[in-house]
Parts: structure tokens; C-alpha cells; sequence
């Protein structure tokens, strides 16, 4: 709880990956400094999108397979991920 | 903050000091949290609009992160406050939000007396089964047999229905729901503010530092998941065998009439008051 | 170090983060001294909000005589796990007072006097967890001070080790000795 | 023709309307019920609210919450409902929300004698809730200082911010006097001081010349948050000591710095009285029938009746007992504000003249203190 | 070996069992949990029962109630608890009901600092609840004492009838210190004087020559009625003066004829001591580090140590200000002990040192108003 | 007392100086202790193992005159005193009298979680639809439109419904009857006794000096009269239309279902707490 | 409320009185001083075998007709009437 | 009776069993005294245990000038409505006082310059009601004692009297001038 607070931004951009699925996509943001490395979002995502790092914080591995189902942003407990839409 | 401005909640998260929040890593209260934020902006609600009020505990801690009228006041006490607070300000939308013991221990005369009025205020009951906020002992809604710090042997006391007691009381919409279903929940809240009347939706959650831990149940993600595996809609519950249904989280919209709402009753009140003194 | 002992009062104060320990760490090196040094002793804490937030800072007194004022005043020594931790109570520390800081999570150091020990790593590496790191940490003090000595605090940390750990806790403390003596000498 | 035959009880509820008091919360009890049953009828006819609680705790609890929302509120009770009231007293205290707290004092322990009179919870006034904090409480002495009184706790209260307790006692609160019912128009009215700086710049805790922040309501547009935890100046819980320091400080210095507004007390004594009688509500009327007495019989005798109890009128007392040698303090308790008095009254003899059995102390009784000279 | 390291928290624990104590109702509170935890976990052993009500109100009231069906009863809390006991405070000492009531004193008023220690409840010990009652409160210094204290608490509150406070605050409630766990066989353990009248003959409140009745338990074959009324001998509620006025003068007898038995203190002054610091609980802690300091300095000081808190002692306190100049009071509050000190400090000039933020008050800060002589 | 022995009441009585008691002339108060007396009777107990135990109201009065272990206590809190004597002794039968106001306003509490528990208490409950001793301010339980001193234009607030809230917390039996039909009030509380675990009678009364003068409902006599009009058998109300059945009193065994006792429970946690520390 | 306290009874025996009916009978007692006279016992007794005297307490007028139904002496709420059953 | 005015102080007790409308009486008294005579007045009263039960006393002090102690020291009139009351207040009745009595209600009188009048049966007689009693005891009282002015306690009691019952009471204050009047000749 200092005053300042840098906020770490992870983004990761599914259109550098290869498109395998159709339906609608998201893009994944992690804010590093509110995520308190619960492991929720890793454990539930339906498609695996993320993994931990070795801090055990979760990182963006797939970008690609998410579907923007919004499990993971509506389950952070910490505010800590966004998942926009991308129009397909 | 502005790097966030995506995420629905900033909107509503006041710009402050106050993050990450006080809560233990995994704790399902932010995931509550998130869903009612998600109610209101749904709804469309002015923030000055809207009034928080919370008792003691880990879940009374909500408020202070939300940018809306904010109240944190004693322990068990929230609706009391809140019934004040809404017969003064009929407009504002009034929110407590509660823990278990909280609403049903030390507050359960307010949580029955508030539904009977059905007063128009909605009623938000984070069920972790436990006084998280005091490091675990058991609480009114501790499974018998669940081990406590207070119950080293296991708890031989058994749970306060919550929304079979807010219904017998006379609230006007009540339903459970569970942070697994994140969504449902969000669902049930905006149907509660919605509400005129008394609106109760228990939101069932964990607490994996105090109760999980004394039981062996796992991280947070354990508890998340099993919230999925032991709750069940409301439909479904209904076609098992009612000992069965005895183990499993009912999840649904258990409750919902239509009843005058007590603030509104009172306007009527003072009007015909007033027209007969007007008229002598 | 014994001449840090002063008025027959040694003030020790173990600080960090929540979750590293440090109040488990200050009642095994409190128990050493009263249970199997016949010490007096006084064992205080500082908590988070109500009960569920870890400590920031854990304080052991110890005495041969009666102790009255029960808090540290000015530390004699001082282990620091934490940045903030260090900024916060090095400033409190005697003069001629024992910094001892784990060197991972300390940068700032306000003392060139301050024995530095990579103590969380020396966890890992020896014990394979770094949850050990608290007994590490004991074992640097007590090996630098003897302020109990190493048998009591050896029979100390074995008595709160969970049952299984006790091989883990017991190379963790020696790990926190030898650490000590490569300093001393 | 407005001059009415009227009960202390009733008075303090036409004080409270007097004062602007829009909204009761209350739980019936003995013997303060008509209270509530007068504002019961009344408030709706000027817009304003009554709701009967579920308890004492959760009337001054609705209380706060009304006044949070902008309505200037009251609740009352006796002994009983006045201890459970206590957690909330300390609460407003904390959180600075005006609101008015009347006990008509009964005789206790415990249940006591519910119909019976009392000054008992005098320091319970002062002390009943955990923690060091200021607080306010007036005494009146007749019914139509019921009313007086009753403006002055809702003034000091918004003015302060600070629950203010009204302390009658059954004497005064059950008994008819003739009552001459003021124009309210022309009545002195303490409003919350409003803040006139735009929402992003608003503390409710924050420091201001008279120590008193200004208060906003909710749903005016200023949203903030309210705790009974330590709090920065923005209300939010805070465990800096450089935090809660200035807090303590600030909220004593609002009640310290105001004495002589908030001590209110009538006087009657010169120098030359080596004795003075010392007393409060119902006693003060025992007290001034026993000085009128002693004065008859040529005996020099001076009085001091304490209107605000709390905070104690340390200033006068301790300026009378340099040259008083005898201080007489009845009251209808075992001696509580004696206490008090004996504590500031350097060399001067305190004698106590006390009943706790529900009745009255005599004018008799205080004539033989006085005559024991 | 019996040697232990150990909280305050868990002395009390241990001395409500030694002590006898076989029921223990309440409800969780920072700083004073630990004391439910350990007997959740001892009393079962021991055929005790132990029961976590639905507030504080109801755990009081459990504990009145069991004490009535015969078992020695507890209940541990903290401020904001303890303001939600008063009412069945009140009601114990009116029906003459032992039980015991710990407070660990955390920093208030309100919700305030949970887990900051304070000694801020002093004064509501004694006048928290409505109504003119005698109460006796104990306020150990140290772990072993907390021990030592818990078991007078018992035996005090069963020798005289009356609830006892055991006020704790929250450095003593969560400090360890070595122990040394007492056989309880060779502990002095008092019971509740039992009748040896037949039932017929039983008065529950009839005079004694100890002015403490018999106390029959529900259940045992003596039928009778408990009331928080005024009542009669037999327990029936009544009106006459006559049974009102000596039932008053017999409940504050019993505790005023045994000061001498009640009220504990540790003296180390004597007549040459110009100044004498008085203190209790933790703040005694500092104050004997600051005297043993200020006599390193070749200063004559000399100091008092209350254990028991209510009755106040104030025979020791005059008697030693006669000889003293300056009275030095340390508390961990803005000044409560202090006030009862001025009240019987004569002459003697009483200087307050005050902490009320949550922290110890220092050594340092003693040493330097002993110093400012 | 001697000229009385034909009562069976007289033996239960206390042979003192307290009659005739302190109730209004008519007041139903006194035909459920007389209800109470005959349960009693019936079921032969000893007077030394019955404890009666009340809170603060007219109702609250009633113990005094009865020749059992009876503790007035404070409002609202009859049945937090009585879980405390049950537990120290659980051989007593425990009876707890209250008025609605003590047992559903301030006592509501006490009373949900005393059902939760199923503490082996009786709990009795004489409804007279308002606060009596201290004068007719409406209570939870005044119907809506009911006038009382604090509602002198109609109370608004919906009355409390105390059965069918026991029956949610958790109490093992509940039924209604009135004081009109003695005998099945007698009946009912004699099986409420006979219960193992918490059980709960309703004793529909009426108050005509307070909620009877306030609403022009007559006399004590007429008052009975009406209970004897309004109120029906439950197996008769059944047939009724939900808007019929509103307005009737319904009385009968309204829920009636085997639970374990608490004490009983944590006699069980005792034993088995000792056996595992002797088998060490 | 004082402390002496006369019982006042008046007692009626059936037995005077003509037997017209069939079934159990019984004989009424009303102790006046503990009586209020509410007029419960008048207003609800099935068969009339009250009546209220000149200061609006109960007196027993039809003793005959008393089919010991215990209505009264149930519902009195001052114990003030006894009903014994009088063996046929 | 004006010389039972004393120190311009007259105190005034009605006494009776709960129901026979003493306090009623006593407001009545007041409000003719304060409001339509204009003077000082103080008025009290016993309550029950809690309020539900009927009063035993209730007092009026009049003066003209202020009052202080508010309830009767020692009575200069004594209503006494039944035998319990006047048993237990006739004792603190001034030296030369008036002790007025329900004659029927009232047999063993303490003094034998006390005023009998049948004051409920006169009520009966005269309005048909029992109720009515309190009203005539009020007449008797002012007939006796002119404390208030005749008008004023006419006025009084009219404004008191229920809708319907000014008539019924007109008579029973009257019945009492009538039978105060009958004592003074
Ligand atoms: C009057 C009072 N009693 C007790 C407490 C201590 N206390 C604080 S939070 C809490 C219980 C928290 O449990 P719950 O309401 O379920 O909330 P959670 O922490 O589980 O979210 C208790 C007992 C208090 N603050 N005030
Ligand atoms: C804490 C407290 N609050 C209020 C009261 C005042 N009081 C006494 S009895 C009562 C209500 C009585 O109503 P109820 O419980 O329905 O009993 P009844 O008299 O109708 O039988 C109240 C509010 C009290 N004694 N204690
Ligand atoms: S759910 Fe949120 S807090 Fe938890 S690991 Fe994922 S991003 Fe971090
Ligand atoms: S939105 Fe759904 S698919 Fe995408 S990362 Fe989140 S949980 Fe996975
Ligand atoms: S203690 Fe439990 S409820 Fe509280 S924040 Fe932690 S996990 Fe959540
Ligand atoms: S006031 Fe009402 S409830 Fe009380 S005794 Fe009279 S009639 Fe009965
Ligand atoms: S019912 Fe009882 S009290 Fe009422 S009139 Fe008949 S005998 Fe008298
Ligand atoms: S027993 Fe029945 S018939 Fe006989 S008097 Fe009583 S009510 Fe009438
Ligand atoms: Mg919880
Ligand atoms: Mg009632």
C-alpha cells in the first residue's frame, strides 16, 4: 500500500498468433500489480489461455484460443484482467 | 488508474490508494464485488445514486473500494443503518452488503425485521460459512461436522437457512446464487436492485485461509471449483430425493411477489396525513 | 555480540511480511530462552487489521533479571526480511545494535555495519522451501549473538516442527549457523 | 391562546420539531414512551419520518443512517435502551454524524423501577461506550426547558457534529408545568455547515478552522465514505499514528475549544457564600426550594445549576470552590456528578445528598446539608 | 516440565479452568479470541461446555443463565462487545449473579483500531450500564498474572455475588511470557456460599451477617425467583421503600466492608517519595521500566500498581498523597484512573501521561514527567 | 390457600402474597398460565425440575405467581438466559414465556437461533398484537391498519409471521391455538414440553386495554369472542382460498419433525472429546 | 395487594337445585376475592349458570344446570372458579 | 381555606385506586389554574409498575409566583378516594390541612375535621355515572378551597369532556359546588 503505484501492464494480442477458431475473440490483459496470483483464472479458463510464470503469476500463453467467454475478467477477484472483444 | 479503463469496474472503483484490496489472494468477496458492480452498470445507476452500506467483517470491507455513498458501520448492524438511510433518501438506491455472521449472527434480528417491512433495500449476503474477518471461527451457516477454531472438534450446530428465513420473514425477491456462477449472481443482484421491496441474494463463497485450511479443502481454486460440482439449479434440485438435495447448493430465484414497499408506504402515510390536515 | 546485551535486557526485533513467519520465528526464539535457557522473556507483535492480516513485525525481550517494559525501545538487533520492513525500524536500532538483512529483498541498506545474508535463498537452496526461511533467519541471529544458545533454539524449532519436518527445520537452523560463522570469522 | 399545560416528554418533542428533527427512531420504554408517541403523530404532518425499530440498537443505528441521508434525527429511551445504545453513541461519536439521544432516566439497575424517577445514568452518559471520545449532554430543570433545552441538542449536535444526549429524568419528563409554545419561526436553528467545494475536493474529515469538517449528505452529489474505524481525512480506514493522532486531537479540541458555548449553567453566588448547592434537572428544583428556605432562615447560601453535564462545568466549579467551603451536590443516584465536583473542588468540603430509591430528594433533606454547616 | 511460553489471552484460559469454571459463552472479537479458542478446545475435556452465541448479548445472558443452573460461567470480549454486555451487566449485579466478564481492551471508540491496544474502557467498567451498582474489576500486569487474576475474578464474583470485569488490554492479552502452569489442586478455589436451609425457610436475598446470601442453583430443590426488578428478600418484585432503600445499602455493603479483601495492589514508596507514579495494567509494565530508570538516576520515586481497578483504591491513593508532591498517572487513554486520582489526590498535583492511538505509553514518557519535578 | 385445593392450578401456585395478579381484569395472559399449569400437570412434572424463565412485558409477569425455578430477566432475552440454564442443566425442562414484542421485536434473534439450534426449550409465545406494559405501541406482530399509540393512523408495517419464521430457523415443533380454545392451547403445550428439541407455542391473545380500546374492539369478552370467530383449524383453512385464509387465525400442529436436541449433541461432543483424551 | 387476605367463596351445590339433565354435572365455586370480574365466565359458559351481580362480578344462578364442561374454570384467567365433577 | 396557602405554595393531592381517574383530575385542576387563572402550576403523579397501570396519587402545586420543588411536601388539601389511599397519605397532611373523603368509600378517618361527602355515590346520583366521581370530587375541592376560580375549573373540565359529555359533567362539578357549599354553611 505505497502511494505510488506502477501499474505493470502483460497485454497480449491474439492477432499474432494463428487463428484456428471462429466466434468472437479477446484480447487478454493482465494488470500484474493488482493480480495477487490466486491461480483462479489460470485453473478455470476454458481453453487454457493462460499458465504461471515462476512467481506464480499468470501470464498470456495462448492468446490465440481465447474465445472472450469472460470467465476470466468476470472471476478476478482483484480486478486484475480485462478481456475485450475483438471483432472478428 | 487510466491505463484500466477498459475493465467495467474501474468506472466504479474509486481512484485512491486502496488496491489491491485488503482481501487474501483468491477470496471469492472481490469476485461478489465485481458482479455487483456489473449489476449496477447494467441497470445504469448515477453513482451518487447509489448507497453502500456494510457491516463488520472481510466482506464489510467492500464498500470502501466502491466510488458510490459508502458506509462502513458496525458489526451486524448494516440494514439498521441502511433503514434509516433509505426513509430518508427514498430515491437512493440502498445496497448492504453483509457476511454471513454479520447478517445472520449478531445481525439476524435486522435481517428479519428489515424483510418483514420489506423495505426497499437489497440485501447482499456473502456466505463463506465462517467469521473470516476474526481468523475462522464457526458462524451460524458453518456446515455441522465443519471444523472451526471455536470448533476444534467439529461444529455441532446446525445452518441458518438464509433465504427460507428471509422469505418467512416477507422479503419480496430472494435467491442464491454462487461466485462460481459469477454471471448468475450479477444476474440476481441486478434482479434485487431492480426490486421495489426487500431484495435478499445470498452469494455463496469460501474462505479458504480460515475455513478451507481447518478443513482441508484446498486453495482458493479448490473452493471455487467445488461451489461447481455441489451447487445445482433450482430445477434440477427439485427432481432429486429431498436428502439428496440436502447436500447441494440450490442455486435459483427461490422467491419473488410483488408487495408494497415500505417507504412508499410511508409517502402514502404523510400524504393522507397531511391532505387531512390540510383539510380541517 | 553479548555487549549488545545491555541492563541485562537484549531487545530483538524480527520484521517482514506477512506469511514469511516472523512471529512463528520470534515465539520459537522466545520459547528458547524461557523453556530451555530458564531466560525471562517477552514476546509482542504487531498484527494487520484484526486478526487475519499477517504481522508486520514481531519483538522478543529477553532477559536474565525482571522485564517491565515488555516492547523493544531500542533494538539491539534487528533481521529485516523486507525493504520496507528495513526503512521502517532500522532507524529504532541501538547505536552499535545488529542489523542482520536478507540480502535478496534489502537494497537499501542504512548501515554499512549490516551483516547481509541471502537468508530466503539459502532456504531454497538448502531445504528446498522457502518457508524454511524464517528458521534460517533464526539460526543466522543466534549463531551471530548468542543470545540463546544453539542447543536451545535447535530443541526449540524441533518442538514446533510439524511432525516430518523436523530434518528440513533442522538443516534450515544449521544452514542459519554456519551462515553466522562464515560472518564471524 | 398558546399557553398549554404540557409534560416534560411532550415539550421535548416539540423541541425537536422546533429544531428542524425530521426523522425518530425509537423503541418504547418506560418512561420516555411519549415521546415517540407524540412525534409518532406529529412528524408526518410536517413531511417528516417515525418508524418504531426493532430494538434500541437498531433505532439510533436508523438514526445515524437518517442523518447520514440529511435528516436531522432523534431517538429516546431510558436506562435499559440506553445501555444498548451504547456500541452507536461511540459510533457517532467516530463518525461525527449528528443526532439527538434522550434518556428519561428511571430508576436501575437493570430493570429498576420502570416508573420510578432517577439520575442515575449520569456518568453512563459520559462513559457508557468503550473508548476515549467527547460527547455532549444537557440536563434540563422544568418542562419548558425540556423544549429549550431539546433546540440547544439539536444546534450543539449540527453544529459539532456530535451525538448530543439528552438527559431527563422522570420527574421532569413525566410532570405538567405551564407551557407558553414559542413561535418556531423565531426559534435559533443550527443547520450542518454545507460544503461549498466541488465533490473531487471534499474531505469529511478533513481539518477546518472551527474543527468541525462540513458535513454533505448522501445522495447531494458528494460521495464519500464513513467508518468506525480510525479514518484519514478522506474517511478511509486508516492505522497511520500520523493519522489518527490529529483525529483524537481534532474531535476533543471541536467540544474543548467551545466550552463556553457548550457549558451551559445558571449561577446564583457570591463570594461571601461559604456554602453552594450544586445540582442538575429534577434535584435543582429540591435544590432551589431548599435554598429559598435557607436564605429565608438568613443563612447565605448559593446555588449553581448545571444545564449541559457534560462536558463537566469544571471552570465555574473550581472558580466557586476558592471561596465556597462547603459544596452541596443532591442527586437522585448514589453520587455520580459528585464525583466530579469533588474531583475540582480543591479544599472545599463536598457533601453528597443522595437518594437512589426513586424518589425525589428533599428540599428538607438539602436544608440539613446546608444547616450542618 | 511444566515451564511454558504463553499469551495472556491463554492465562486466562487456563485460570477460568483452575479456577472452575465449567461454561463460557461468547462471541468472537479482536484482541480477545483466544480465550473462546483455547476453552473450545479445553472445556469439553474437563465436562465444561462451551457455546459461541449470536452476539454478546445473548453470550452474557447464556452465561447468567448457566451460572444460575450452577456452573461457574465466562464470557470474553472486546470494546465494542463490552458496550453490548452493560445491559446484562446491570441485570447480574441487580439478580447478585456471579459471572466473569473479560475485556481485552482494543483501541475505540467504535470499531476503531482492532488490533491496537488501548486501556480505553476503564471508566465504562464502572459506569457502563444504567443505575447505581457495585462492580469490582481486575487489570492484570502480566501473563502469569492474567492467570492469577482470572482466578480472584471467580472467586471474587462467587464470594460476593456480583459480576467481576477483567480488563485486559491488548499488549497483555497477546504478549507471551514464560509460565509456569500452578498445580490446580493447590489453587485457592471459592465456591458460592450454599443454603443449608430447608427449601421453605430460603430467602435469595435475605440479610446475611456477611450481607452476601446464599446462593441456591435452579434445579436444586430450592424454588425461587430472579428478577432484574426491585425486589424483596424472597425475590419478588416490589415497590416499598422498605425493601428498596436496604436491598440498595446491602449490595453496596457487601463489596465497601471487603475493600480490604478486594481491593489488590503493589506498593514500593514511602513517605520520602515526592512523587509516586500510579498505574495498572501494561502502562505498569513502562512505568516500573521508567522508576527503575529514574532511581538509576538517584530519583526518589515511588510507585502503586493497581490490580484491582474497581473499587478504586483510594485509601492507599490519599494516604500516599499526603506525603507525596506530584502523582504520576500513565495510561493507555486521554485520562480515565487519572480522574478518580485528582478526586482523592488532596494537594498532591497529578500529572497524566497519555497514549491513546493504540501504542504503549513509553518509558521514556514517564521518565520525563517524573523528571519535570 | 387452603380453601383451594380443588384448582388444579393452586398446587403450582406460589403460596404468597401476589394475588390476585397484576394483569387487566379479562387479560388472556392468565388463561395460557393456566394452560400451562394443566401441561404441567398432565405430564407430572416435578416442580424442582422446571425452570420458567421471561423477558420484560405483561407476559414477562407471569412466572412470578408460578411455584417453579422462574427468572424474570431482561427484554427480549428470555430465551439467550434460558440456553445458558439449559446447557449448565440439561435434566431441567426450560420454559420460556414472552410477548410478542420481547420475543419477535428485540428478541427476534434470540429466537431464530434458538430454533436453528433446536435447543431443548419450550418457547411460548402469548401474541396479543402489541406491546402491552408499556402502554399499546404497535409491535411486530399489529396487523396492518391496526391503530396503537405510536400508529395513530394505522400501522403500516406487515406483521411478523411467527410460526412459519420458527419453523425456517429450524424448530423441531410449532403450532398455534388460542386462548379461546384453552384446551388445545393446554394440549399443544403439553407437546411442546414433551419435545426433545425446541419447541414453539403461539398463544394468540388479546390485549383490550391497549390494542383493544385503540380499535374499538370492546371488551375482554369480546375480544375472546372474536378469537373464536377468526381463527380456524388448520385442516379447515386448508380448503379456503389463500385470500380467505389471510384474515383467519390458523391453528393446529404446524410442524412437527424429529432433530437432535442440542445438549443431547454436545453430550455427544463431550464423551467423545473424553474418550479420545483417556485413550491416549 | 395487602398481606391479610380473606377468601371470600360462594360456593352453589346443584344438589338444591332441580336435576333436569342427563350426563356429568358439576359444582361451581367462585373465590370473589380473586375475581375481577371480567364476565368471561358469564359471557361464554354454554348452559347460563352465571349471572353478574349489582357490582358486575359473576354469582352462580343455574348451579343445576352446570354440565361440568370446565369451560370456565379453564378460561377464568384469575383461577378464580372451581368446577368439580360431580360423580352422577 | 385561603390560609392553607402557604408561602403563596398550595399543594394539592388526589389519591385513589387506579380507574377512578385521579390524574385526570389533577390535569384538570392544573389546566384551570394555569390556563385560565394564569398562575404557576406543577403536576405529578405515581405511576404503576410501567405505565399500563393506574396511578395511586397524583398532586398540583399552585402559586402564583415560581415553583421549585415540584411535588407536595405537605399537603394542604388531601383528596382521599378510598380507604388505602387516605391510610397512607392523611399522615403527611399540613398542620390545619383539608382532608376531603369519598364518605362510603372511605370508614376509618384520621382526623374528625376531615369533609365526608359520598362523592361517587353523589356522581352516581346525580349523572347516572360512577365516572363521573373525579369530576365532583373536583368541585368540592374548588367549592371548598377556591384554588382555582369556579369559572376557571368549569372551563377546564368542559374543554377535558369528551364530545357529547359536557352536559353530564357541567352536573357533576356542580353537584360538588352544591356539596361544598352544604359543608361551609
Ligand atoms: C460487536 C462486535 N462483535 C464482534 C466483532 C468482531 N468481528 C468482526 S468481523 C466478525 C465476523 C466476521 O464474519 P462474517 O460476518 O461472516 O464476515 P466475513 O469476515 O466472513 O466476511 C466479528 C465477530 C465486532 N467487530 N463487533
Ligand atoms: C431494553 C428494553 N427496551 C424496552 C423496554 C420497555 N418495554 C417493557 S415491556 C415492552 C414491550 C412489551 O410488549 P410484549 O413483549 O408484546 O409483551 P406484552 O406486554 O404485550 O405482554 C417494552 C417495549 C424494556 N423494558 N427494556
Ligand atoms: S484470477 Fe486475477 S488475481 Fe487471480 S491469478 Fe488470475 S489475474 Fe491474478
Ligand atoms: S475470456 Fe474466457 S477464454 Fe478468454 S482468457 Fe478469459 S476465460 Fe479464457
Ligand atoms: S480471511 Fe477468508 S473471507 Fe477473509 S479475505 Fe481471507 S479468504 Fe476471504
Ligand atoms: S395491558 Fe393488555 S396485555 Fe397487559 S395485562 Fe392489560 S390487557 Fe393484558
Ligand atoms: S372469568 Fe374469572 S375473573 Fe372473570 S368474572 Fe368469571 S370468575 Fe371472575
Ligand atoms: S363447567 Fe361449563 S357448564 Fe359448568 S359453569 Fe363452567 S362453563 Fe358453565
Ligand atoms: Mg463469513
Ligand atoms: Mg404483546
Amino acid at each position: 500500500m505505497t502511494d505510488e503505484q506502477v501499474t505493470v501492464e502483460k497485454t497480449a494480442t491474439p492477432a499474432a498468433a494463428p487463428q484456428a477458431k471462429k466466434g468472437p475473440r479477446g484480447q487478454v490483459t493482465i494488470f500484474a500489480n493488482w493480480c495477487k496470483g490466486c491461480g483462479i483464472c489460470v485453473a478455470f479458463c476454458p481453453t487454457g489461455v493462460f499458465a504461471l510464470d515462476d512467481t506464480d503469476h499468470p501470464v498470456v500463453v495462448h492468446p490465440e484460443k481465447c474465445t472472450a467467454c469472460h470467465w476470466c475478467d468476470t472471476h478476478c477477484p482483484d480486478f486484475a484482467i480485462v478481456v475485450k472483444k475483438i471483432a472478428p | 488508474m487510466a491505463q484500466h479503463e477498459e475493465h467495467t469496474a474501474y468506472e466504479y472503483l474509486r481512484p485512491s490508494k486502496k488496491f489491491p484490496n485488503v482481501w487474501c489472494s483468491g477470496c471469492g468477496i472481490g469476485v461478489v464485488m465485481s458482479a455487483l458492480i456489473r449489476a449496477i452498470d447494467n441497470i445504469g445507476l448515477e453513482k451518487d445514486n447509489v448507497a453502500l452500506v456494510s457491516g463488520i467483517g472481510c466482506t464489510g470491507r467492500m464498500p470502501v473500494y466502491m466510488d458510490f455513498n459508502t458506509m462502513h458501520t458496525t458489526h451486524g448492524r448494516a440494514l439498521a443503518f441502511a433503514t434509516g438511510l433509505k426513509i430518508a433518501r427514498p430515491e437512493l438506491k440502498v445496497i448492504t452488503i453483509m457476511g454471513d455472521g454479520d447478517a445472520l449472527a449478531i445481525g439476524g434480528n435486522h435481517f428479519i425485521h428489515s424483510a418483514r417491512r420489506n423495505i426497499g433495500i437489497t440485501a447482499i449476503v456473502v456466505n463463506n460459512n465462517i467469521y473470516g474477518m476474526t481468523g475462522g471461527q464457526y458462524s451460524p451457516t458453518t456446515p455441522i461436522g465443519g471444523r472451526a477454531t471455536t470448533a476444534p472438534y467439529g461444529n455441532i450446530e446446525p445452518p441458518m437457512p438464509i433465504c427460507e428465513l428471509a422469505q418467512a420473514a416477507g422479503a419480496s425477491y430472494v435467491a442464491r446464487s454462487t461466485v462460481y456462477h459469477a454471471a448468475e449472481l450479477e444476474r440476481y443482484i441486478e434482479q434485487a436492485i431492480r426490486k421495489d421491496g426487500f431484495g435478499l441474494v445470498e452469494a455463496v463463497s469460501y474462505c479458504h485461509t480460515g475455513y478451507g485450511r481447518l478443513n482441508k479443502l484446498g486453495t482458493a481454486v479448490d473452493m471455487m471449483r467445488a461451489l461447481k460440482e455441489t451447487s445445482m439449479a433450482q430445477a434440477a434440485a427439485q427432481k432429486l430425493a429431498p436428502e439428496e438435495r440436502e447436500n447441494k447448493i440450490v442455486r435459483g430465484v427461490l422467491h419473488d411477489v410483488e408487495r408494497v414497499e415500505y417507504t412508499a408506504r410511508y409517502q402514502q402515510l404523510i400524504d393522507q396525513v397531511q391532505q387531512s390536515i390540510g383539510g380541517r | 555480540m553479548t555487549k549488545t546485551i545491555q541492563n541485562d535486557r537484549t531487545e530483538i526485533r524480527l520484521a517482514g511480511e506477512g506469511g514469511q513467519g516472523m512471529i512463528l520465528a520470534a515465539i520459537i526464539l522466545a520459547e528458547a530462552a524461557a523453556i530451555y535457557d530458564g531466560k525471562n522473556v517477552t514476546q509482542t507483535q504487531v498484527y494487520g487489521p484484526e486478526a487475519r492480516g499477517g504481522a508486520s513485525k514481531a519483538e522478543v525481550v529477553i532477559s536474565n533479571g525482571q522485564i517491565d517494559h515488555p516492547e523493544v525501545i531500542n533494538a539491539d538487533v534487528l533481521v529485516a526480511m523486507s525493504q520496507e520492513a528495513c526503512d521502517k525500524y532500522a532507524g529504532n536500532l541501538k547505536k552499535g545494535g545488529l542489523l542482520i538483512v536478507d540480502e535478496e529483498k534489502v537494497g537499501r541498506i542504512p548501515s554499512n555495519k549490516a551483516v547481509k545474508i541471502p537468508i530466503t535463498q539459502l532456504a531454497e537452496a538448502r531445504t528446498g522451501r522457502t518457508i524454511t526461511a524464517n528458521v534460517v533467519a533464526l539460526g543466522v541471529l543466534v549463531g551471530l549473538t548468542d543470545v540463546v544458545s544453539r542447543m536451545s533454539i535447535e530443541k526449540a524449532v524441533l518442538a514446533r516442527a510439524p511432525k516430518g519436518t523436523e530434518d528440513m527445520n533442522r538443516t534450515a537452523l544449521l544452514a542459519g549457523f554456519e551462515a553466522a560463522d562464515m560472518v564471524k570469522r | 391562546m398558546t399557553v398549554k399545560l404540557m409534560q416534560g416528554n411532550d415539550a421535548v418533542g416539540w423541541g425537536a420539531l422546533a429544531a428542524g428533527c425530521r426523522f425518530y427512531a425509537g423503541y418504547p420504554i418506560t418512561p420516555s414512551t411519549e415521546v415517540a408517541e407524540m412525534l409518532s403523530r406529529e412528524l408526518p404532518k410536517v413531511g417528516g419520518k417515525f418508524i418504531q425499530m426493532e430494538d434500541e440498537i437498531a433505532s439510533l443505528a436508523a438514526c445515524i443512517g437518517a442523518s447520514v441521508g440529511g435528516l436531522k434525527s432523534m431517538t429516546a429511551t431510558s436506562g435499559p435502551g440506553f445501555s444498548l445504545m451504547q456500541e452507536h453513541i461511540g459510533y457517532a461519536a467516530m463518525t461525527e454524524v449528528p443526532c439527538v439521544v434522550v434518556n428519561v432516566q428511571r430508576l436501575g439497575p437493570s430493570t429498576g423501577q420502570p416508573t420510578s424517577a432517577s439520575q442515575g445514568d449520569v456518568m453512563q452518559a459520559r462513559w457508557g461506550t468503550h473508548g476515549d471520545h467527547p460527547i455532549i449532554a444537557l440536563c434540563p430543570t422544568s418542562v419548558s426547558q425540556s423544549f429549550d433545552l431539546t433546540v440547544k441538542a439539536f444546534n450543539f449536535s449540527e453544529k459539532y457534529r456530535t451525538p448530543v444526549i439528552l438527559l431527563l429524568d422522570e420527574v421532569i419528563g413525566h410532570m405538567r408545568e405551564k407551557f407558553d409554545m414559542p413561535d418556531f419561526d423565531a426559534i435559533e436553528r443550527v443547520d450542518r455547515i454545507a460544503t461549498d467545494v466541488p465533490p473531487e475536493w471534499y474531505k469529511p474529515y478533513g481539518d477546518s478552522l472551527s474543527d468541525v469538517p462540513p458535513m454533505a449528505n448522501f445522495g447531494d452529489g458528494y460521495r464519500y465514505h464513513i467508518t468506525g474505524l480510525f479514518h484519514d481525512p478522506h474517511g478511509y480506514p486508516t492505522q497511520r499514528l500520523d493519522e489518527i493522532d490529529p483525529w483524537i486531537k481534532r474531535v476533543h479540541r471541536k467540544i474543548e475549544r467551545n466550552l463556553h458555548d457548550i457549558v451551559l449553567y445558571e449561577e446564583d453566588w457570591d463570594p461571601t457564600n461559604k456554602t453552594v448547592v450544586v445540582s442538575y434537572g429534577a434535584s435543582a428544583r429540591s435544590a432551589r426550594h431548599a435554598v429559598k428556605l435557607a436564605r429565608q432562615h438568613r443563612l447565605k447560601v448559593g446555588e449553581i445549576t448545571l444545564l449541559t453535564i457534560w462536558p463537566f462545568a469544571e471552570e465555574v466549579i473550581a472558580r466557586m470552590a476558592r471561596t465556597a467551603r462547603r459544596i452541596i451536590v443532591p442527586e437522585m443516584n448514589l453520587g455520580q456528578l459528585a464525583l466530579e465536583v469533588e474531583r475540582v473542588a480543591g479544599r472545599s468540603k463536598v457533601v453528597r445528598v443522595n437518594r437512589a430509591n426513586g424518589e425525589m430528594v428533599t428540599p428538607q433533606e438539602i436544608l440539613d446539608a446546608i444547616e450542618g454547616s
